[in-house]
């Protein structure tokens, strides 16, 4: 168990000290930005001022050793370049609330719907409800995100005047970019887990279930379920980055003001340090998510918990 | 949304969508983009303000003089203002502001006052401004730096006072939630007359398409939309009420390389694009075909001075003449930022220029890319599409920038910087005479192709009384909601 | 009986595994623990044990896919440590494998002909004419040279691996339970291959199996393993009517006879049963 | 599938067994065979061919021009005009030819996508999957790395340091996207390394490259193939989305993604310039959901498990 | 002999449908009966329904496949026709199944206790969870789990294959069932624990005094328990009639060739005898005796070909389904030589 963690956490800070790599990389590409930082009537000294007191007049792999070392030492991530002596992780991390509480919303309600679909299928053992369901749910993927948004809000702000079309002040707010996400993930999972009840369902021990005399009900969600949601919760885990990505899209849509937001306006404002944070605290985000996944499945399945 | 308040009781909260948030922390001293001056207009008080129109008018400041050369200019202050925290403000308060700009490398206002020596107060109503060369618009100048409290300013330190500022403005500060809204409550004490609204909160919605959602559905009460939106905000109900800005559209030219380096081609480039039929389609007649660098409504705009026409025949002319042989030209722009519609601008232009025989490369990017290229001034090969809209009202800073050695300035002609220089020493139709010779010399050199002068549209509920300035600032002190 | 020089000789073998489990650490199966064995030229030698025990681990080695502990393996009198790499790959050549499952051990993609003229392709000493002598030694006709794997049957499957094997021209052949995956009334199909391909190549078999009946059938000489040791080795008849070590003696008991006259509750026989008369005494 | 009839029993030499064709055995792994298709999967091959037809069929038409401008022409409506039969867009283009030639581009990207990512992506889980050891840590730590990065994130830091074109955001996608068929491919090429039949030719002296070409490429092509088609529709949304927010294909060359983020500005006034484009995405999307969906999930979740025995 | 029939199988039809949609007989016309207290044995090779026949007594079909026609009776009772409702009452309480793979036969994720106990409260009339888990230990210890209460709170992994099996049986024999249907119950298991597990069955027989439907390939396990034989071929019943007849005077060349291929010492020196060839694919069964193909009965004509022959008495309870079930014995003796 010790050497696991062990194991799993220089693991950890292996991604996490490459993503910093790149992300820093990232930044530098550019050249310095001293002079859009200072706008369109910033004289050379202003510019070669700035660039000085941004360090960006030292050697690269100094500058890279700096940043390191300030973040090992201090937990030092660097000061936004635009929000004077505000620690970017700060900024980063006052947005991940939101953006967790929009995400998780989303993709609880898409996979509990998918979780109910797929029951429903394996419980009516209908092969004309799950393409239904399937076709349903990928017409609906087959829609980018981006423009099914703005029908939900066309529909259902606009035309009907039910729900508040941006922002996270309303509690009602979160319905429809919720609903976006939560639509689109909906057939993911439906697919996996039908498939992986399906599978599920083949095995042996249903049929034991079957034989001492268990409902088809208890048997599709007492027995099955337990055992096809753990590799789907797997998934889950590790397609969490690319979700966390889509977020961007959804949270502009909806000018949800989480971190996709403010990723996408700190790359516009070549707001260097933040887009670092940023990238940083979505790795972590996916690393501890996907650790959460592995102590679930622990939970879950006691062979798991066995080999961990 | 705070349409709910049509009675008089109930409290009047008034939500704007707004593009972005302060590109830096919103401290009046540092930072100086558009979506800061909006909130400052409303916190802060500057020495002169600029009316609806564009005029300067007193404010802080009830009168000011300038010497013979425009070297030195004296200010008078009120004596009956107060800053939020029940301190008055005075002559001291001022020195501060304007030092504190000059010893802050990173300032945004620092660019303005490239001119400006030394501040003093001989007493606490007075202020003087030294200035190292003759600079005949320097009220426009004073419009744009919001004064802060000394005591305030210096016991908080930037990052403390744009958590936490103190203005004399008719709105005091109650929150500032990073990257969501920006809320301001009446000041019942300001000097002006208190305003009518109880809270004004910026929000930030920075898609088009959210924000005049949000009007429609209620939860914004007013909101920059863009000209393609105009009819369908007018369709659903909402107001939409319209300004000509303070800002041209415009090609710009790097003319020291490639093919653009021959002043016929630039020419012809002129020649070439149809703007009255642009800005009728592309921009849905929400704008207005220029001529000059210079907005209409900016002072140093010349009246009757137009140039070239469109003429397509007289650019294929131009171009064999040149001996243009199909050599690219890139065209450069921002598929989002400053410029509304902009890339459907660059495709329309590409296509007119295309279309009397230019070959062109169509790039877009961000705008930071954008500014990043023409500020870098060899990045930039060829054309872009750029605008320039002082806030301050008056055509010397565009001027500068353009035809003067500033950033959008490739020619570096010294028969325009002459003409730079010498309106900043003269005043009223001198200055115009100047501006004048100017546009005429731009015409001839086709150094920068105006296009034109965009028109900013606001999508408003309707009952909320508040009219758009001119220079796209919002001003909340008259705003009002109505039954 | 076994007189005849030996073509496999396995000394003292060691094989070991370490396994992550439990909470913490690791611990070590010795999965092959000390095993020796000579297989002689022309004899059939039996390898059972129970499900676990380290046979497949043990051929496994001889094979070089697991490495050894410790302990030697000589093939053909000579000892595989003191070779090249190349050296031992030629020497393994004299001794081929059988596989269990005849429908994992066929690339389903390949055709038969692909299949059994891949180890000759790999030695250079590809001809159609061989690929086609060595099946039709399989009794599988010349016609279906272009099948797949999947357009056979278990039983068949299991003479297109035995030919892949062969096609080396092997002394030895290890046959890791080649009919446990078969059906009853294939079983016997593939076991008179082998007897017959024996008889006419003087091969000598390393059978393994759990089946009793099916070493008892076939093998010379029988060697019993538990937990990764040779509990017991001798002549086929004394391993199946005097067993010395107890394992052994359960193992045997074990086994279901296949005659219902041995029950307790058999009914005075009207004639003799047929599977009885073929069994003799038992 | 060809099929094979059963010879007589009389005309096999005797010590031939029968050889009666039995069904393909239930082997994820074998023969790749055309599965009869389903319906559904015939609905999907037909819109994906009317998309094929539309796409190919309309650029090559007299008069189709999708750069042709005319601003007094704009925003016609479909099915009113004849020479335009979509209508057109704000600067009077003819959008029936720009959502062909979008079609085309689009396309274009998502399969040249698609193809270098699973080639690259195969060849690199069949060494890492087959070799294993370092090699194999570094692959699964770099998928570690890349599924912890969202490509979007990294695509648009990226085009803000060297300003937005397509190749950037093929570069891209090429650079991250071949992971997911890097897994599938050392998964699928890990549990055949110790299959029986790629033991058999290793203990008769096969080298490894002889082993991978032979044994494991055609095992893996068939999975990367089916991962591959089933992905065309994911990476035709990705990719949409990349050009709705401005880092991918450039204007004035059309592209789907593009041309919904152009038409969406009028979405009141001219729906169709959105939704068009938006029903062929749809169409392409759905028709290979329709398509691939059967070997989807299954795929996946069988990728999983192997990878948990091998973690494990 | 002449015990109440508890089972009754007649003429059941199982299909489902190959990828044209053709209907595919995998279960062809099969009947039997099972007496109460009787052990019947289902033998055959891989494929030839043995699995399916049973699976549709208890309506436990898999997806895809269905019953076509038949008829199956319990205790008088037609099972086909009955409520769901009533076909879980009589699962496990009256019917109960015992599978191949113990491995998997066992809820991974939940305790073996709980899961024994589950079927114990399942049929106990509002037994309490104390109750059925106490229950869940004796029926443990009385399968020779050691330790069975503590061993209770152990998941399936942590058990081996044999005594996740007498898991399974002691789950089975909970409520004392009428019929107990093992579908080759000791086939993944070793010799040695195969032993056990059989005498573990008679035992639990014996007990509860159930009849037993015991699906296997094992002629060995045959000859030791059967009382009666079904051999199943292809779909069909091929023979059926008791165990000394079967093995004796068996009266169909394909019970005479396994028979015969039975591997034995003596027969080391000689050759047992193969069957040749193998059996057909359900969906591609040849037109006459579906063993005709394979078979080497000197006297097999041309009708073998044509005609599928029916099942017809040969002695009291001894049934074959082969033109020419009088030319076996011979046959059957001389491949045995
Ligand atoms: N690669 C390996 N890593 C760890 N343990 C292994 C490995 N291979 C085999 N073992 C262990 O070694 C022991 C012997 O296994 P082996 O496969 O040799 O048994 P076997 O006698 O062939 O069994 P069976 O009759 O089931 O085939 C087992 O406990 C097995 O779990
Ligand atoms: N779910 C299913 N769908 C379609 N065909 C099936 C299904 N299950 C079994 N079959 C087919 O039905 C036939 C009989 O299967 P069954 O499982 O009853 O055989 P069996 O005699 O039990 O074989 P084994 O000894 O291998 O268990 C086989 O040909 C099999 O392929
Ligand atoms: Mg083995
Ligand atoms: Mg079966």
């Amino acid at each position: 168990m010790g050497r696991l963690v062990a194991r799993r956490l220089t693991q950890a800070l292996a991604t996490i000290f490459v993503v910093v790599t790149i992300a820093f990389a990232l930044g530098r590409l550019s050249g310095s930005p001293a002079a859009l930082l200072l706008g369109d009537n910033a004289s050379r000294e202003q510019i070669d001022a700035l660039n000085a007191s941004l360090g960006f007049d030292q050697p690269l792999w100094k500058q890279y050793i700096d940043y390191l070392v300030g973040i090992v030492t201090r937990g030092d991530f660097g000061d936004s370049y635009r929000q004077r002596g505000v620690p970017s992780m700060q900024l980063v991390l006052e947005r991940v609330p939101a953006s967790l509480h929009l995400g998780a919303v989303g993709l609880v309600a898409g996979v509990l719907l998918a979780g109910v679909a797929a029951v429903a299928v394996h419980l009516t053992r209908s092969s004309g409800l799950r393409t239904a369901l399937l076709t349903v749910g990928s017409a609906r993927q087959a829609v980018p995100d981006f423009f099914f948004g703005l029908l939900l809000v066309l529909v259902f702000s606009v035309a009907l005047g039910l729900l508040p079309s941006l922002g996270n002040r309303d509690p009602l707010a979160i319905v429809m970019p919720a609903a976006t996400i939560a639509t689109a993930q909906f057939v993911v999972y439906l697919r996996l887990l039908d498939n992986s009840l399906g599978e599920q369902s083949r095995l042996d021990y249903s049929r034991t279930a079957y034989a001492r005399g268990e409902s088809r009900f208890s048997v599709v969600v007492s027995e099955l379920l337990p055992n096809a949601l753990l590799p789907v919760l797997t998934i889950a885990g590790i397609s969490l980055g690319s979700f966390l990505g889509g977020l961007v899209i959804v949270e502009n849509v909806f000018a949800w003001p989480g971190l996709g937001q403010l990723m996408l306006s700190a790359v516009y404002a070549r707001d260097f340090p933040v887009v670092q944070s940023g990238l940083i605290v979505v790795a972590a985000l996916f690393i501890l998510s996907n650790a959460l996944v592995d102590v679930v499945s622990a939970l879950v399945d006691p062979r798991v918990r066995r080999l961990a | 949304g705070g349409s709910d308040a049509g009675s008089t009781s109930a409290p009047q909260n008034l939500t704007i969508g707004v593009v972005a948030e302060p590109e830096k922390s919103p401290d009046p001293i540092i930072d100086g983009s558009l979506a800061g001056y909006n909130i400052y207009y409303n916190l802060f008080d500057q020495l002169t303000v600029l009316d609806a129109d564009g005029a300067i008018q007193p404010s802080l400041a009830t009168s000011w003089t300038p010497n013979d050369d425009f070297t030195q200019w004296t200010f008078t202050l009120r004596d009956d203002v107060k800053f939020q925290d029940g301190e008055p403000l005075t002559a001291a308060d001022v020195v501060f502001t304007y030092e504190t700009v000059l010893h802050t490398p990173d300032s945004d206002n620092l660019g303005y006052m490239d001119m400006l020596e030394s501040v003093s107060a001989p007493d606490d109503h007075t202020v003087v401004f030294d200035l190292d060369s003759s600079f005949s618009p320097w009220p426009s100048i004073t419009t744009a730096q919001s004064i802060v409290p000394e005591k305030v300013y210096t016991a908080l330190g930037s990052e403390g006072f744009a958590a936490a500022p103190v203005g004399s403005g008719p709105f005091s500060f109650v929150s500032w939630n990073r990257g969501v809204d920006y809320v301001l409550k009446r000041n019942d004490d300001y000097w002006g007359g208190a305003p009518k609204i109880d809270t004004l909160t910026f929000q930030t919605v920075s898609d088009e398409e959210a924000r005049l959602n949000g009007v429609i559905s209620g939860s914004l009460d007013v909101a920059l939309i863009s000209p393609n939106q105009v009819t369908s905000a007018e369709g659903s109900g909402v107001d939409v009420r319209s300004r000509a800005a303070n800002g041209t559209t415009f090609l710009g030219i790097n003319s020291t390389a490639g093919p653009l380096a021959d002043e016929r081609i630039r020419q012809a480039v002129w020649h070439a694009i149809d703007r009255e039929a642009l800005v009728k389609t592309v921009l849905s007649g929400r704008a207005v075909a220029n001529d000059q660098i210079i907005a209409a409504n900016v002072a140093g705009y010349v009246s009757d001075a137009t140039g070239p026409g469109y003429d397509p025949a007289a650019a294929k002319a131009l171009l064999t003449a040149a001996g243009y042989t199909g050599e690219a030209i890139p065209l450069e722009y921002a598929t989002s930022g400053r410029i509304p519609m902009s890339a459907e601008v660059a495709q329309a232009i590409a296509g007119y220029l295309e279309a009397v025989g230019i070959t062109v490369t169509l790039s877009g990017m961000d705008q930071s890319t954008l500014s990043s290229r023409i500020y870098s001034t060899v990045d930039m090969k060829g054309l872009y599409l750029n605008t320039w809209a002082p806030s301050t009202m008056d055509g010397d800073m565009p001027a500068t920038n353009l035809f003067a050695g500033g950033q959008n300035d490739y020619a570096k002609s010294p028969e325009t910087a002459a003409l730079v220089a010498k309106q900043r020493t003269v005043a009223g139709d001198d200055r115009i005479a100047v501006f004048r010779a100017l546009a005429e010399a731009n015409f001839q050199g086709a150094y920068i192709v105006p296009l034109f002068t965009p028109e900013a549209d606001y999508a408003v509920s309707p009952k909320v009384t508040w009219t758009p300035r001119v220079d796209g600032l919002f001003d909340l002190s008259d705003a009002a909601f109505t039954g | 009986m076994s007189t005849s020089e030996p073509v496999l000789e396995i000394e003292d073998l060691h094989v070991r595994f370490t396994r992550r489990s439990g909470w913490r650490g690791r611990h070590v199966v010795d999965a092959v623990d000390g095993v020796s064995l000579t297989l002689h030229r022309g004899e059939t030698l039996g390898l059972v044990g129970e499900s676990g025990c380290g046979k497949s681990t043990l051929v496994r080695t001889v094979f070089g896919l697991n490495t050894p502990a410790s302990g030697d393996i000589r093939i053909l009198g000579t000892r595989l440590a003191d070779l090249s790499a190349l050296g031992q790959r030629r020497l393994r050549n004299r001794v081929q494998l059988v596989f269990q499952d005849p429908y994992s051990s066929l690339d389903p993609r390949l055709s038969v002909h692909d299949i059994v003229a891949e180890p000759l392709t790999i030695v250079g000493r590809y001809s159609k004419d061989r690929v086609v002598e060595l099946l039709e030694s399989v009794g599988i006709g010349a016609e279906t040279l272009r099948r797949t794997p999947a357009q056979f049957s278990g039983g068949q499957r299991q003479r297109i691996g035995i030919a892949r094997a062969l096609a080396l021209d092997p002394e030895v052949l290890v046959l890791d339970e080649p009919v446990s995956a078969l059906d009853v009334s294939v079983q016997a199909q593939v076991i008179n291959l082998l007897q017959d391909l024996q008889r006419e190549r003087q091969l000598s078999y390393l059978f393994i199996a759990h089946d009793l009946s099916v070493v008892r059938h076939l093998s010379d000489r029988v060697a019993v393993m538990r937990q990764g040791r040779i509990v017991e080795i001798g002549e086929r008849d004394q391993i199946f009517e005097r067993p010395s070590h107890e394992y052994t003696r359960t193992l045997l008991a074990a086994i279901p006879i296949p005659d219902p006259h041995l029950r307790a509750d058999a009914p005075p026989a009207p004639r003799p049963a047929l599977t009885r008369t073929n069994r003799g005494t038992s | 599938m060809t099929k094979h009839s059963a010879p007589s029993a009389a005309t096999l030499p005797a010590a031939s067994a029968v050889t009666t064709p039995v069904a393909p055995a239930p082997d994820t792994a074998a023969r790749f065979v055309w599965p009869r298709l389903r319906p559904t999967e015939w609905a999907g091959v037909g819109i994906l061919a009317v998309v094929a037809a539309f796409i190919l069929i309309v650029p090559i038409l007299p008069g189709s021009d999708p750069y042709a401008q005319d601003l007094s022409a704009s925003f016609i409506r479909p099915f009113t005009d004849g020479s335009h039969l979509l209508g057109t867009d704000m600067l009077g283009r003819d959008l029936a030819s720009r959502l062909a030639v979008g079609g085309q581009v689009s396309l274009g990207i998502v399969l040249f996508v698609v193809a270098i990512n699973a080639f690259v992506g195969m060849v690199m889980g069949m060494i890492a999957g087959y070799a294993g050891g370092r090699l194999d840590n570094l692959l699964m730590g770099w998928a570690d790395v890349q599924l912890a990065m969202p490509i979007i994130l990294v695509l648009i830091a990226l085009s803000a340091a060297l300003g937005p074109n397509v190749w950037l955001m093929i570069l891209t996608l090429a650079a991250t996207y071949w992971v997911g068929y890097a897994r599938v491919a050392r998964s699928t090429a890990m549990s055949l390394k110790g299959r029986d039949f790629v033991i058999a030719p290793r203990i008769q002296g096969a080298t490894p490259q002889w082993i991978v070409s032979t044994h494991i490429a055609p095992h893996v092509g068939v999975q990367v193939l089916i991962l591959a088609s089933a992905d065309i529709g994911g990476v035709l949304l990705l990719t949409s989305s990349f050009d709705y927010l401005g880092l991918g294909v450039q204007a004035p060359t059309p592209s789907w993604g593009l041309l919904i983020s152009e038409g969406q500005k009028y979405v009141r006034e001219a729906p169709h310039l959105a939704l068009i484009p938006g029903v062929a995405i749809f169409l392409v999307v759905i028709g290979v959901n329709l398509l691939s969906q059967r070997f989807t999930a299954e795929r996946e979740l069988s990728t999983l498990r192997r990878r948990k025995k091998v973690r494990s | 002999m002449t015990r109440e029939v508890l089972l009754r199988v007649d003429d059941l039809v199982v299909g489902t449908r190959d990828g044209e949609g053709r209907e595919v007989r995998l279960v062809d016309g099969v009947s039997f009966e099972i007496a109460e207290g009787e052990v019947l044995c289902v033998v055959g090779e891989s494929g030839s329904g043995k699995s399916l026949t049973m699976a549709a007594v208890l309506g436990l079909l898999p997806t895809g496949v269905e019953v076509l026609s038949g008829r199956v009776e319990y205790r008088g009772e037609d099972l086909l026709g009955a409520s769901e409702r009533r076909l879980r009452e009589l699962r496990g309480r009256r019917l109960a199944m015992i599978f191949q793979d113990p491995m998997t036969a066992l809820n991974p994720v939940k305790r073996v206790g709980a899961q024994i106990a589950r079927a114990v409260r399942l049929h106990g009339d509002r037994m309490t969870r104390a109750e059925g888990d106490r229950r869940a230990a004796e029926l443990l210890a009385s399968v020779g789990v050691p330790d069975a209460a503590a061993r209770a709170r152990a998941y399936p992994h942590q058990w081996s294959g044999g005594m996740r099996q007498r898991a399974v049986i002691a789950a089975a024999i909970a409520h004392d069932p009428d019929l107990l249907v093992a579908d080759e119950p000791t086939t993944a298991l070793d010799v040695t624990i195969q032993a056990q597990i059989m005498e573990l069955l008679a035992e639990a027989r014996q007990r509860t005094g159930a009849a037993m439907a015991l699906i296997t390939h094992d002629l060995g396990l045959v000859a030791q328990t059967a009382d009666r034989i079904v051999i199943m071929y292809s779909g069909r019943i091929v023979e059926s009639g008791s165990v000394w007849e079967l093995f004796d005077t068996p009266r169909h060349p394909y019970t005479a060739g396994l028979l015969a291929s039975l591997l034995t010492a003596e027969s080391a020196s000689g050759r047992a005898y193969a069957i040749p060839g193998s059996p057909p694919q359900p969906a591609a069964r040849p037109a006459g005796c579906p063993f005709a193909p394979r078979c080497e009965l000197p006297t097999k004509s041309e009708r073998c070909r044509t005609d599928v022959p029916a099942l017809r008495a040969m002695a009291p309870g001894h049934t074959s389904a082969c033109h020419h079930a009088d030319s076996v014995s011979s046959f059957a003796q001389e491949v045995t030589r």
